[in-house]
């Protein structure tokens, strides 16, 4: 009698590499189970999740936000506790920190993949208008200068009306190069910095500088609309998550290249945000726990994390063990792990347990400032405030 | 036995009493007709005996049965609407035929009914029609086939003919009397029209504002009214009242004569009076004579007569065909 | 030969406004239409051109088509609507004539209970709903599913039929009565037939959410094969990546057969239902 | 006034109503009305040290005390109220225009017309987002062109992306969306109205205009009572549209935040934010109680009062 | 000057042709009554003159206009339906108002007009109410009053009194002949009321299955129908017709007798028949004999008359009071 699991997930974009690549591969190797991916929209995962996860009627094996929203699953008794699983070996502490208890003490998923933020841009463009990668910020702004004033393209293509896309592929985007990533990041957990300090404000102005590169209308202008206005090579460049790779080599028809994150000045030294985003874990209520496991386990193993990274370009897996990508501009992304500093997203550990919620406080004000609509400082001091309304340093920590 | 009973039955509405005290009692497959001026109570107390409205006050039997309580359909009644009530999404035919459906009635026997009723009142060629394709009077025979089909024991009939024409109105005052006969049914029927209210009553129920009047034959309310208001009432062209010291009628204050109790001659008469207007229906001529002392007289003759209007005219009544009334409208018994 | 009752500037202008407002409500489903049926770039460049040789392409349906079980899916929809919808109809008009027909105690009261449904969203109760339907075994099946929108459909077609009834014609029902009409049949032969175009318009008020919810089939009916369209078509947009011809063909044929089901019950739109009734 | 006989005998028992009311009642109570009011129980509770405790009217004061809850919660609920007024002057009034030309018997292409208005109301939310993010997006020119060609072209502006212009603009899209309903409803109701009734407002003189405001308005004014009271619970629990175009965030800068949109990104969670049940049913309970306000109103104000006249 | 033209009429309803080219003249302030049988196409008749259903063919004229295509409004017609068709959520006077407001007469005015109708009417304690808390007949009398407040100078009645009691009836009838006599209006006006029609109408126009039977006066459709349908539905009760032969009138086929113009008598005469009813109606009396030969026979005396059934009776008729017949129904002038 086989068994049937069933992976409950986000990722329905991935839904073609499961049912062709992925589960053929483990049903070969493990005959008896059976694997079902079943995803749902993002915007409905974790309302759906957790209706289901107390209802009794979600699947086998769960996807895994990272942080706080897999946490509190795990802290509710959802997810079962994998520390004692062999493959969790096979990853590094600052990998399994996003699926750790606080302590970490405890792992409940299987980190599976981080995205690199960065920027892609139009080679052909930057060949036609004689133009190299900026290195600084200044360059940067010189080469966004050089587009604009040549008139073709837009320089930059983003827009502030889905907010994230203001946060994630600006503020934290960039901001690591200027609080110096994990270090910036930890002085905030410990309340040692505050986002009103200058390291936290500046890139928020240089963000504000953004605004005059967008396209015309960019306050309307959503998060597909950039995709599009990039991909069409209407717009140079593009602040992106190594997760476009896959879209925009499929839709563009020009050559493309990427940069890290400019650094403030000549000689700093270079930060990427490396951010763990993906795990899987196991509802600790199913029925088949031994073949989860076994599934569970190959997710760990290296042979999945070159499996899914190289059909995911631009995903990366967490595994310790190197894994060989064929993908040129995904291997460049990779590449910066080497030469720059990584840290992950500062809102996402610890910081966003509380109301206001620290993260969709960072949206806003990413969105605003990118808008024009609220100056950098001002920005700087309502996420301060809207942290220090309800987050005393230490306060999770006993 | 009797077939209705009413007993002190009042009706409000709202503030307005519409009906005080209504005593009645109808006899088995007795025909009676509730005549009165417009918006009497007549239709209202037809849809207390139906059920279709709650009596204020007062009992209503039907058999022995005290029904207050019994909703319509257990009443064993059929009533004919005096706004006909037609079943819009319903084919004349089904119409007809779903009170029949609804008792169970076999198809054959629907049929023939439906088929009986349809005949009787023209309306064979309609039957697939809705209300809706008809004319007024489609529509009301449509009314009227419906309650007939069911054979009830008691019929209620709100002006049933108001909209048929002379000729379809006399066959159908016919069959409504021959079905009244063969099923020996009672029933009770509202109608404006003295010849009907006349030619079909065993016995006729006068109302005036909520109250009854008089109940009597047709020929005891035709030649002896209780007062002046069913003197009045019945017979058409109205009797003529006329103040009693114009005539020396010892102890009436008024006098009545009916139009068709007057004789006209041109040389003399109790009343002269100059003829005003003149209507011929054929069969017979209205006169309308201004008198000084009487004001307007209306005689009624026979046949055809000419006289060109402004002619010095006089009227004369027999004396057996004087009506008496006294000073509250009652009617003083002949002398 | 020109009608009486129709002035020559009254119909221009009637048909003006209508024409207009017409090209307003149908402009945009026309970019949508238009733009299923070209490739990407196409849309993006000339979002209102029609598709032409070059940039024609039905790769969003093939894609639609491709994926998963499309024909089930509309199976699944289409008994779930439907199923849901008759008992909406039913039960709400069995109830809205208990409240317009009948004076009794609470009358009013009864009327608002059955109004509270429509003040808070019912998605908020699916952790509880959801409980119910594991314990009662009918998770993973479209029963779940219509008896959840016969519930969330109840109210509001009680509210909107219960004022429909009041105006049929009283001495028609009691003509029904005296026929020896049992309440039910009055119910059933009388008064349905009669607000038809009501129960019309409540039909498609309710079908409309039923057809496009996300929310129950992927709580309740997630399976392969209680999975509805819209679920289904769901599946085409993704957190990131966001593969619009593959939505736009998938959603302009979803939109097909609830255009149907709207055009049968339009067909019940008809005036004068009560004509020659009553004098 | 007679009052002197009691009805002799008590009518039966009426147990058809119960039996027009048990099916609906019982499928609605169990299904809808349990599981709701066990949510909206929650809002009397909160987690208090990883404790599920009955914590009163808290959740409240600190939804109307804590000032960053009372401002994002007046703002929802103004911006809801505005939502509703532009749907209350826009949506409706249209709606009863269209359908009193649509209600002329001896229009040609009703059905055509009829059809192609309510379409936009059968389609899902995410079309409706979809397509008009594109029509009215500065990028891909559609709307800015069409102005452009009407010689408008300096009105265009992003509006979605405006604080000032965004709620109006998803307002406008919505009335836009959902014109069909008032307007199948009015219809509905004037085809109620029997012929006769509008031949003698004709021979009265009355046409056009005249005759609608006169004779029709009345006579359909319970269903605009309806369609107000179903506008202003639609759009007091509206959140769909909100929801596709401009996120769980309600952006720019929460000026399109309903009542709706902040019930469920306070209820379900958004993004790193958990889900408050507790909240978030605090949220749901002041909703219910406004909606039920003004429904009460409407039913035992309103509905009462309006005249219905039968046909 | 004609107030009223219809040339070459048609209408058909879907496949069934109702009116088959009906051509009429109405001269200025002529009062033109419609009867004929249920269904006959009266009321379609009235409506395609008001605007409210369009011809299938021929035209229409008003004045001198032709009006085919002019909205019912700009005719300058009020009409009475024969369903009332009332404003149901307009009190009584507003009813009537409505009208008057519309065209813009003063307040003082519509006031005036109101009230001198609704006192004509009997309508003045219930000019606060609406149509539903009306009986039947009071509804038809704010129809009524409706049409004439308006004082147009072409009126259309369609069955205006049919609900009306006797009184009322004989009142508002004469209200109407003052009122045509003092506007001085045209009104065309359908009536099933034999008695309303002769006492109406300066020209009655008999229909029948969409056709005109004959116009004329009324005492010429009585004294000279033009064929058997008009001799046999104008007066009531109908014509007695009976096969030629059996009193041998040379040419004919059928000869008519009205009831009003036998006599009876107990010992002989020219129909020889058993009385099986007998209907008293106060001023005269229907006897209904069953003749051997000729079936049964109607006879109407004037007076009450008493008779028991089953009595042998002869009935007689005057000579001169015959009506003869062809094969065709057409009248044959007389000899
Ligand atoms: N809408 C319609 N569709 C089909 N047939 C119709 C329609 N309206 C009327 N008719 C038919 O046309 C004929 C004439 O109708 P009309 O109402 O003119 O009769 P009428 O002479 O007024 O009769 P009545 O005296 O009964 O009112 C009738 O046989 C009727 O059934
Ligand atoms: N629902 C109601 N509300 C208030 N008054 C009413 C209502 N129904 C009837 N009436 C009044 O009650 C009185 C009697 O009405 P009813 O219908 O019984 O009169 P009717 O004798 O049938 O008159 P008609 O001969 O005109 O039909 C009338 O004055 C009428 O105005
Ligand atoms: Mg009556
Ligand atoms: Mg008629």
């Amino acid at each position: 009698q086989d068994v049937t699991l069933t992976i409950e997930s986000w990722r329905n974009d991935d839904l073609t590499i499961w049912q062709q690549t992925l589960i053929p591969a483990f049903e070969a190797a493990h005959p008896g189970i059976r694997v079902q991916f079943n995803p749902s929209a993002p915007t409905e995962y974790n309302a759906a999740l957790n209706a289901k996860l107390e209802a009794g009627s979600a699947g086998d094996i769960i996807t895994c936000r990272p942080f706080d929203a897999s946490l509190a699953l795990y802290q509710d008794g959802y997810l079962a506790d994998l520390s004692d699983l062999e493959g969790i070996a096979n990853f590094s502490d600052v990998a399994k920190s996003a699926w750790s208890t606080d302590d970490g003490a405890q792992t409940f998923c299987v980190p599976m993949a981080s995205v690199i933020h960065g920027f892609i841009y139009n080679a052909d463009a930057f060949a036609e208008l004689g133009l190299e990668e900026p290195t600084t910020t200044e360059e940067f702004f010189a080469v966004l200068d050089a587009i604009e004033a040549d008139g073709t393209y837009i320089p930059l293509a983003i827009g502030s009306v889905d907010q994230w896309e203001s946060a994630s592929m600006g503020y934290h985007n960039i901001g690591p190069a200027y609080w110096a990533g994990e270090e910036g990041r930890q002085a905030l957990i410990a309340g040692e910095a505050k986002f009103t300090d200058e390291e936290w404000v500046e890139p928020l102005r240089v963000l504000a500088r953004w605004g005059e590169y967008a396209g015309d209308g960019y306050q309307a202008q959503t998060y597909p609309d950039s995709q599009n206005l990039f991909t069409l090579g209407r717009a140079a460049i593009f602040p992106a998550g190594s997760w476009e790779i896959a879209l925009f080599e499929e839709q563009a028809d020009f050559a493309l290249g990427a940069f890290p994150p400019p650094v403030p000045a000549e000689g700093d030294t270079c930060y990427i945000s490396d951010h763990t985003d993906i795990g899987i874990g196991m509802n600790a209520n199913t029925a088949n726990p031994e073949a989860a496991r076994t599934f569970l386990n190959w997710v760990a193993s290296s042979e999945f994390a070159s499996l899914y990274s190289n059909a995911l370009p631009g995903f990366f897996a967490l595994s310790s063990e190197p894994v060989t990508l064929d993908n040129p501009l995904a291997n460049e992304f990779v590449s910066w792990r080497e030469t720059c500093e990584s840290t992950i997203r500062p809102t996402y550990q610890i910081l966003s347990r509380g109301t206001p919620n620290l993260e969709n406080e960072n949206w806003l004000h990413a969105s605003n400032v990118l808008s024009g609509a609220e100056t950098p400082e001002d920005a700087a001091a309502a996420i301060q405030s809207g942290l220090e309304s309800w987050y005393t340093p230490g306060m999770f920590a006993d | 036995m009797t077939a209705l009973r009413l007993e002190n039955v009042t009706k409000a509405f709202g503030g307005t009493q519409v009906l005080h005290g209504i005593d009645l009692t109808v006899e088995d497959g007795e025909f009676v007709i509730f005549v009165g001026p417009s918006g009497c109570g007549k239709s209202t107390l037809l849809r207390i005996i139906a059920g279709l409205e709650d009596a204020s006050g007062g009992k209503v039997f039907i058999g022995d049965q005290l029904v207050n309580a019994t909703p319509p359909a257990k009443r064993g009644i059929a009533m004919v609407f005096q706004t006909y009530a037609l079943y819009p999404h319903l084919s004349v035919k089904d119409n007809m035929a779903l009170g029949l459906k609804q008792a169970g009635t076999p198809a054959a026997e629907i049929e023939a009914r439906v088929g009986k009723a349809s005949s009787m009142l023209s309306l064979d060629q309609y039957l697939k029609r809705r209300p809706a394709e008809l004319s007024g009077g489609q529509r009301q025979r449509v009314a009227i086939g419906r309650a007939i089909v069911r054979e009830p024991t008691l019929f209620l009939f709100d002006e049933p003919l108001s909209n048929l024409d002379a000729a379809l109105r006399v066959n159908t005052r016919l069959e409504i009397a021959r079905l009244h006969r063969e099923l020996s049914a009672t029933m009770v029927y509202v109608t404006h029209d003295q010849v009907e209210a006349m030619t079909l009553a065993d016995k006729i129920v006068v109302l005036n504002g909520g109250r009854i009047e008089q109940v009597g034959s047709p020929m005891e309310l035709y030649n002896k009214p209780a007062n002046m208001f069913v003197a009045g009432f019945i017979g058409s062209p109205q009797m003529n009242f006329l103040p009693a010291d114009t005539s020396g009628q010892g102890g009436a204050t008024t006098i009545g004569v009916r139009p068709e109790h007057l004789s006209i001659s041109t040389e003399a008469g109790d009343w002269a009076g100059r003829l005003v207007h003149i209507e011929h229906l054929g069969a017979d001529t209205n006169l309308y004579l201004e008198t000084k002392a009487s004001g307007l007289i209306t005689a009624r003759v026979f046949g055809e007569v000419h006289h060109a209007p402004g002619t010095e005219l006089f009227a004369s009544a027999e004396p057996r065909h004087l009506y008496r009334f006294d000073a509250e409208g009652r009617t003083i018994a002949a002398v | 030969m020109r009608a009486a009752r129709s002035s020559l500037p009254r119909t221009i202008a009637a048909h003006a406004v209508l024409l207009t407002y017409t090209l307003i409500a149908l402009f945009p489903v026309f970019v949508v239409v238009v733009n299923a049926f070209k490739n990407r770039r196409a849309i993006f460049n000339e979002p209102l051109a029609l598709p032409n040789a070059e940039t024609f392409s039905m790769i969003g349906f093939e894609t639609v088509t491709s994926q998963g079980n499309f024909l089930l899916y509309f199976q699944n929809s289409m008994i779930v609507t439907v199923a849901s919808l008759i008992c909406v109809l039913l039960f709400g008009a069995m109830a809205a004539f208990a409240l317009s027909e009948y004076r009794f105690k609470g009358n009013t009261l009864m009327g608002l209970y059955l109004a509270l449904g429509i003040m808070i969203p019912i998605r908020l109760g699916t952790v509880a709903i959801l409980q119910m339907m594991v314990a009662s075994g009918l998770v993973n099946t479209l029963t779940a599913l219509i008896l959840v929108y016969t519930a969330q459909g109840l109210p509001l077609a009680i509210f909107i039929l219960s004022e429909f009834m009041r105006t049929v014609s009283d001495d028609l029902k009691n003509a029904g009565r005296i026929d020896g009409l049992s309440e039910y049949k009055i119910f059933f032969r009388l008064v349905l037939p009669l607000v038809r175009p009501a129960l019309a318009t409540v039909a498609v008020f309710t079908m409309i959410p039923i057809w496009n919810d996300l929310w129950f089939p992927l709580i309740l009916a997630p399976g392969e094969s209680t999975k509805t369209v819209t679920l289904g078509a769901q599946m085409f947009i993704g957190q990131f990546v966001t593969n619009w011809n593959a939505v736009l063909a998938a959603l302009s044929l979803a939109i097909v057969p609830v255009l149907v089901l709207y055009l049968i019950f339009s067909r019940q739109l008809i005036r004068g239902i009560t004509s020659g009734a009553v004098k | 006034m007679a009052v002197d006989a009691e009805p002799v005998q008590r009518r039966a028992r009426r147990w058809h109503i119960a039996v027009f009311l048990a099916p609906a009642v019982l499928v609605y109570t169990a299904i809808m009305i349990i599981p709701l009011f066990s949510t909206l129980f929650q809002s009397l509770f909160n987690t208090v040290g990883g404790q599920r405790t009955f914590v009163g009217l808290a959740n409240f004061m600190v939804l109307f005390g804590d000032p960053r809850w009372a401002a994002s919660f007046w703002n929802a609920l103004w911006n809801n109220t505005w939502f509703f007024i532009i749907h209350m002057l826009v949506q409706n009034p249209i709606g009863v225009v269209l359908a009193a030309i649509l209600s002329n018997p001896s229009l040609r292409l009703r059905g055509f017309y009829r059809t192609a208005i309510f379409i936009p109301t059968i389609l899902s939310f995410v079309i409706v987002g979809f397509v008009w993010k594109l029509i009215l997006s500065p990028l891909w020119g559609i709307a800015p062109n069409m102005l452009d060609a009407i010689g408008l072209r300096s009105l265009f502006a992003p509006w979605l992306g405006q604080e000032g212009a965004a709620l109006t603009t998803l307002a406008l899209v919505s009335v836009w969306q959902f014109v069909g309903i008032p307007m199948m409803l009015i219809y509905a109701a004037l085809l109620s109205i029997p012929d006769e009734v509008i031949e003698a407002a004709e021979m009265d003189g009355l046409t056009g205009f005249s005759q609608f405001f006169k004779i029709q308005l009345p006579l359909i004014l319970p269903t605009i009572g309806i369609i107000s009271i179903l506008t202003f619970v639609g759009n007091f629990n509206a959140f769909d549209l909100i929801y596709v175009s401009q996120g769980a965030q309600a952006g720019p800068n929460f000026s399109t935040d309903l009542l709706g949109t902040l019930l469920y990104r306070t209820f379900f969670g958004f993004q790193l934010q958990q889900g408050d049940i507790n909240m978030g049913s605090t949220i749901a309970t002041m909703m219910f109680l406004i909606i039920l306000v003004g429904v009460s109103i409407y039913l035992f104000a309103i509905q009462t009062r309006l005249r219905r006249y039968q046909f």
